[in-house]
């Protein structure tokens, strides 16, 4: 009973920081990439945005100040607008004084799963869909296509500022419905991924070919009589699956770019496209 | 039309507002359908600068940073889309082919960024073992200014700088090159899936793939909606399954152990 | 057009015969198609009765007292549409908004004796005690009769006495509640649907839930069959799926059987 | 051996019914919302359906008739179309006297499941199909409308008949086979219905919007070019859910019609609809 | 127009390749696509024999040999399809129905030499036994020879002799008969779809059945390899489930075994 | 370490045949059919095809011949395209000498699958795309219908010559791989089929009635205004389950293709259809 009015009201009773304060650190997550390099990634901004909070705690504890920011400074990568609710949940753990190494077990636990659900949600679903929308406004020149645009993505900023929330008051009792469901989240979150990017081949990948072969009586449009008919979108799977076949050889994804590049120009040149 | 030298100063302030946002992912500004949409306001063409952000947004859909990969860069190509299309009144379809080796050159800068800013790593080490936290949040501030700036100049000098070469270059392109532009534009998503595919497709995933791509074809609709609801269907269907087998497991797991505890029990 | 006399009384004749097959869910003759077509041809416009039955019934589909609720009542919809029409001269798409009071006053009727026809059951209880056959067989019949008489009642007092005021109050109506009374009819489905959903949605069957409605939404065909049919397919393989997990985990009981019965051996 | 020609030929041989009282009990099944109450609901239809079958079976026997009857006039609710299969069961069972705990724990192991499947056949699936077809031939003034649905229904009226032959034949023996899959086919129908609903929603709710946001050059239809671009049937799915979420929150069904009323009277009102 | 000795003869010698072919299903030129073409090209008409082999292969997709079975000879059927448009100059739409019973002539003499052919096995039995390499080469050569021949004669009797009958027949048939003729040829795959279906179709697969044909009925598009791919999807899907339950199962086995061995220890 | 590139290496170091006479066993197999009868199906042409390998294995060995020879004259049957992988298979294990017990049983283990599997992909898929493709285009006289069937089967003769080389070169190490999957491999290659077979139904089973029913204005188009609003291509279905019933019930399929027939002639002569 305790327990539950406990976590219920902690943003009023125990807690050391104001609502303001929380949502200040959904603010802070923008910064994530500020620092980015391949080595650690956004180890440097995922300090910086949760800096100021533990300064708070560790007001007396110059050690503790210095071994969180230590232990912060290690790898991440994860979903950039998810971390609201990473840094939501860490902190409150980190309010605790619950052991530093399950704090780090957790972290690691947690951030490659929200990597793969965060894009599969807000990479390859949320932006083609929004982005598809608004251009095909757009494409008439009509100024509300990028108005849309921009309003779906202020709301998304906006959302970060409830999910700090909603991370920090959940706190280490999500850890565990979060940690026993990581591993399905991320299976599932691959399963949405892959059939929006087969979506997405299909829709966003243009490739026609022009040319008829044969002579004579014998002559067919290769693109509509032939690819068209054994199915549609026939050669934009093939080259995705042509470039993914090169970079599964190790080939530098510039060369990838040199070569559809290449292909376009000799396609024009031959008037084949 | 010529590009003035204010409204070169104009775009450089825009690319290296779009530049950050882009850096750090926050407002998505750094879209084309936003970036181009400015860059035509400055340039005293709205109308143009949305059409060709309608049409650079479409290109650029399968060009994604997920996983910490550089596609061409979307600031730069916006920008120069609907610079190249204005200072040569050609139409924005073609001019996204000639601003895609601005937006590589930008692509490659930043990569080198996220490379070399690992330089920075060992100071901030230092500052965290310190427990200095003021000259943390100081020095994280440098990337970002380095990045900001980096955007201004690569535009101006792309934007305003190069205009006259750019024009005759343009001018002096046969049919069949720009066309070929205009063909890569629309080959170049295919770039960014192959990256994606890399990183996400393993062969238990193929059906999915498979499954989007058929529907996708199938279906006459303009967006990815449907299929992105099929694909939760199938996701939330496995969800359940997926439960399912793990409590099995779970118990399975629990008997091999009462099993084993059972056999040390036996030993003793 | 006004209603006679005599036609009042056999449309008060055709609501009680409807209405008992309502309350039974027998022949389903209490279906608006149904309804429609014979209160029509009572009116002497079969025709219009067909048509209006058509519309009726595409707009009541939802709404089913699946689970044992009670929605609007079809019965009185089906005759109060066409009565609406006839009388008024108005197209049977509008006179489905008009019909819908008539509909509730039904419903709510009826909902007070789902509740009420409780009062019934201490007797029925007493004939069971008493093995007393007869008398149960008998007091079976009231309720029906109760039901019965009501909707001779509500019906001839809806069609027959109302239909002056009734006049007044649609010539008076301005276009804007008539068109609003259109669009109610083509929304109200939603109800019929969220009752079903309150009923039968688990979070585990929301994915069906989504697939039906998206591939309804994609494939332009006129009835839910396919629909079905794809639902059917993902019900069987889910059957076959069942049966092979159930068999997994009687095997694990089995086990676990097995081990404790060990156990027991041990201890001995 | 025995008992397999003893099953077979169970009416000719033991039964005291002939196959006419049986065909009637699937006719007599109709009445089992006879005096439906929310209390008990079918329970007294059910009771008075069954009723002339153990008075000839309980013919000396009153306090097997009381106690049959007490029985049966606990609550009870499942599909009426298959109320004839459960009847015929439970009619062998009470027959060969089999003990009355045995049979009230099946048919409560029965009803449930056998509501599930049946709605979802019977009002999720059948109703709107032919209702459906029906209709659209109706429509045009077609009389065959109409008529054709008679017949379906009619058909389904008489295959009460076979079903309470079926029920009655199967006998015990059915029990084991209906009871191990219950479970499953309750979960299995709820898949069936749940798909159907969803298209039932995307076919027979009619929302569209007709009005135009913006001014001068950037007009948009929003009905046409926003939301049928987003997902069509977005309205109807998106206010079955405000409804269903209303219900949640233990409002009344009443108060969602009349808000459906108000919402379409204010929308014509405004011309947005 | 009429078929010369040398066409009649030309045929022939095709009917015996293509007949191998059949009896092989080595390079599947016995398909009626590539079989009329080479007999319009013999009869000097080859158009009329790709368009005839375009409609006879479709009428013949469902009727495959798998599992053994025998369907209506594809090498008769697409040869007198284009004999008959030719010599009677009628549609080859029309011309298939006419050319069955020819084709069904073939497939009763292939099904007699199924049956016969085992006649041969126990010399082959011997030569195995003596390890006697060279006469049972030589004995393999026998069946084929047969089967070639049969097919020339069958040919050339059909396409050539019997073509003065034919041509009184096809002239004295009513409309309504060849029209039948041209149904018939529509409705047939039916029943090699039936005949499949026998051997394939377990209560478990009922579900994919129903899902090819309802997507196939649903979206408009020419040929079966979205369905296919569908169907791929479904089955790589139930691979992986069925992986993972298999490794649940062989552990689920192993702690069967250990517990019967444990048991069995505790018996020490 | 040594296993791997003794096996890698194996055709160029241990192997007794060259890799021109193993591309020959590829060709050899497609006489597996050659001397077809129920009885035993293709053991004749399946052991003619082996036999001048065993000739060489076995030169001095006039016993070991005898048996390996009467060992394949077991009945077999097996789809003739992936013959040359099992060939392969079998031959590498007898060039190995590995017990001839072993050898029986995978054969037995693998034939059966394979069947199912080359069926569901050559049958049922690869002929009526390939063949559907080319007719929609011989259909208009165009040549170039034809000539692309052929090319598309000679490279499925052709692959027969790579697939005996793998079924070689994988040896014993592939039988545990199919082995363990075989069942899985034809319970999927069964889904693929079944899949394809309903494609197939409802492509190429035309039936289409003609007939309108009623009278005065209560007329309709019973194709049109009743089958196909109830459901596209469901007389097809119908009538393919109709046979399916009458070969259930063992009634010969010249029967089917009789009364195939007689209903088409006595539609036409009604003028239903
Ligand atoms: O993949 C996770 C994550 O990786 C990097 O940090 C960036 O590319 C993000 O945009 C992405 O979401
Ligand atoms: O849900 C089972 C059942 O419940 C009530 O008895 C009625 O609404 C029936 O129509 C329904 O089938
Ligand atoms: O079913 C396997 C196999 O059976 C027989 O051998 C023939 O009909 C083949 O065409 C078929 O592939």
């Amino acid at each position: 009973m305790e327990s539950k009015t406990d976590s219920e009201t902690k943003n009023q009773r125990h807690s050391i920081f104001s609502k303001h304060e929380i949502s200040m650190l959904g603010i802070r997550s923008n910064l994530v990439q500020s620092s980015f390099s391949y080595e650690r990634m956004h180890a440097p901004g995922f300090t910086w945005a949760q800096l100021p909070y533990w300064e708070k705690i560790y007001r007396d504890d110059p050690k503790g100040l210095s071994r969180v920011m230590t232990d912060n400074m290690e790898f991440i990568n994860s979903s950039p607008p998810l971390y609201p609710i990473l840094m939501g949940l860490l902190l409150s753990m980190e309010e605790d004084h619950v052991d530093s190494q399950t704090i780090k077990g957790l972290k690691n636990a947690l951030f490659g799963p929200m990597a793969g659900i965060g894009d599969a949600i807000f990479w390859f679903t949320i932006m083609p869909i929004v982005g598809g929308i608004s251009a095909s406004i757009a494409k008439s020149g009509n100024v509300l296509g990028p108005i849309l645009f921009f309003l779906v993505y202020l709301f998304l900023f906006w959302t970060r500022i409830p999910l700090a929330h909603l991370g920090y008051n959940l706190g280490a009792k999500a850890i565990d419905i979060i940690e026993d469901n990581s591993k399905i989240i991320s299976h599932v979150a691959s399963i949405l991924g892959l059939t929006v990017i087969g979506a997405l081949i299909a829709s966003y990948v243009k490739m026609k070919l022009t040319i008829k072969v044969g002579a004579g009586g014998a002559v067919i449009d290769l693109q509509r009589q032939l690819l068209d008919k054994i199915f549609p979108n026939l050669l934009p799977f093939a080259f995705v699956f042509l470039l993914y076949w090169l970079l599964k050889k190790n080939i530098n994804p510039i060369w990838l770019i040199i070569v559809t590049f290449a292909l376009a120009i000799v396609m024009s040149l031959l008037g084949w496209m | 039309m010529e590009i003035t030298f204010i409204q070169g100063l104009l775009i450089a302030i825009w690319a290296m507002i779009a530049g950050l946002d882009c850096w750090l992912q926050a407002f998505f500004i750094f879209r084309p359908i936003i970036v181009c949409t400015i860059t035509g306001l400055i340039l005293g063409d709205l109308k143009m600068g949305v059409i060709a952000g309608g049409l650079t947004e479409l290109a650029f859909a399968g060009l994604t940073p997920a996983g910490g990969t550089q596609p061409p860069n979307t600031v730069l190509c916006g920008i120069m889309t609907v610079v190249v299309a204005y200072t040569n009144n050609i139409a924005p379809q073609t001019a996204i082919g000639l601003s895609l080796p601005f937006a590589m050159l930008m692509q490659y800068i930043l990569l080198i960024y996220y490379s070399s800013f690992s330089l920075f790593l060992p100071t901030f080490d230092r500052y965290a073992e310190d427990g200095n936290a003021k000259a943390f949040k100081r020095l994280n501030l440098v990337p970002m200014a380095i990045v900001t700036l980096s955007f201004g100049i690569v535009a101006f000098l792309s934007a305003y700088a190069a205009q006259g070469p750019m024009r005759t270059l343009v001018n002096s392109m046969p049919h069949w090159l720009t066309h070929g532009f205009e063909l890569a534009g629309g080959i170049l998503p295919a770039v960014g899936f192959a990256m994606l595919l890399k990183v996400m497709l393993k062969a238990r995933y193929l059906p999915y793939l498979l499954l989007g791509f058929v529907v996708a074809s199938m279906i006459p609709f303009s967006n990815v909606l449907p299929v992105a609801l099929v694909g939760a269907v199938f996701a939330m269907i496995e969800f359940y399954h997926s439960k399912d087998e793990e409590k099995t497991r779970a118990k399975i797991k629990e008997l091999e152990a009462n099993n084993q505890g059972g056999g040390m029990n036996d030993g003793i």
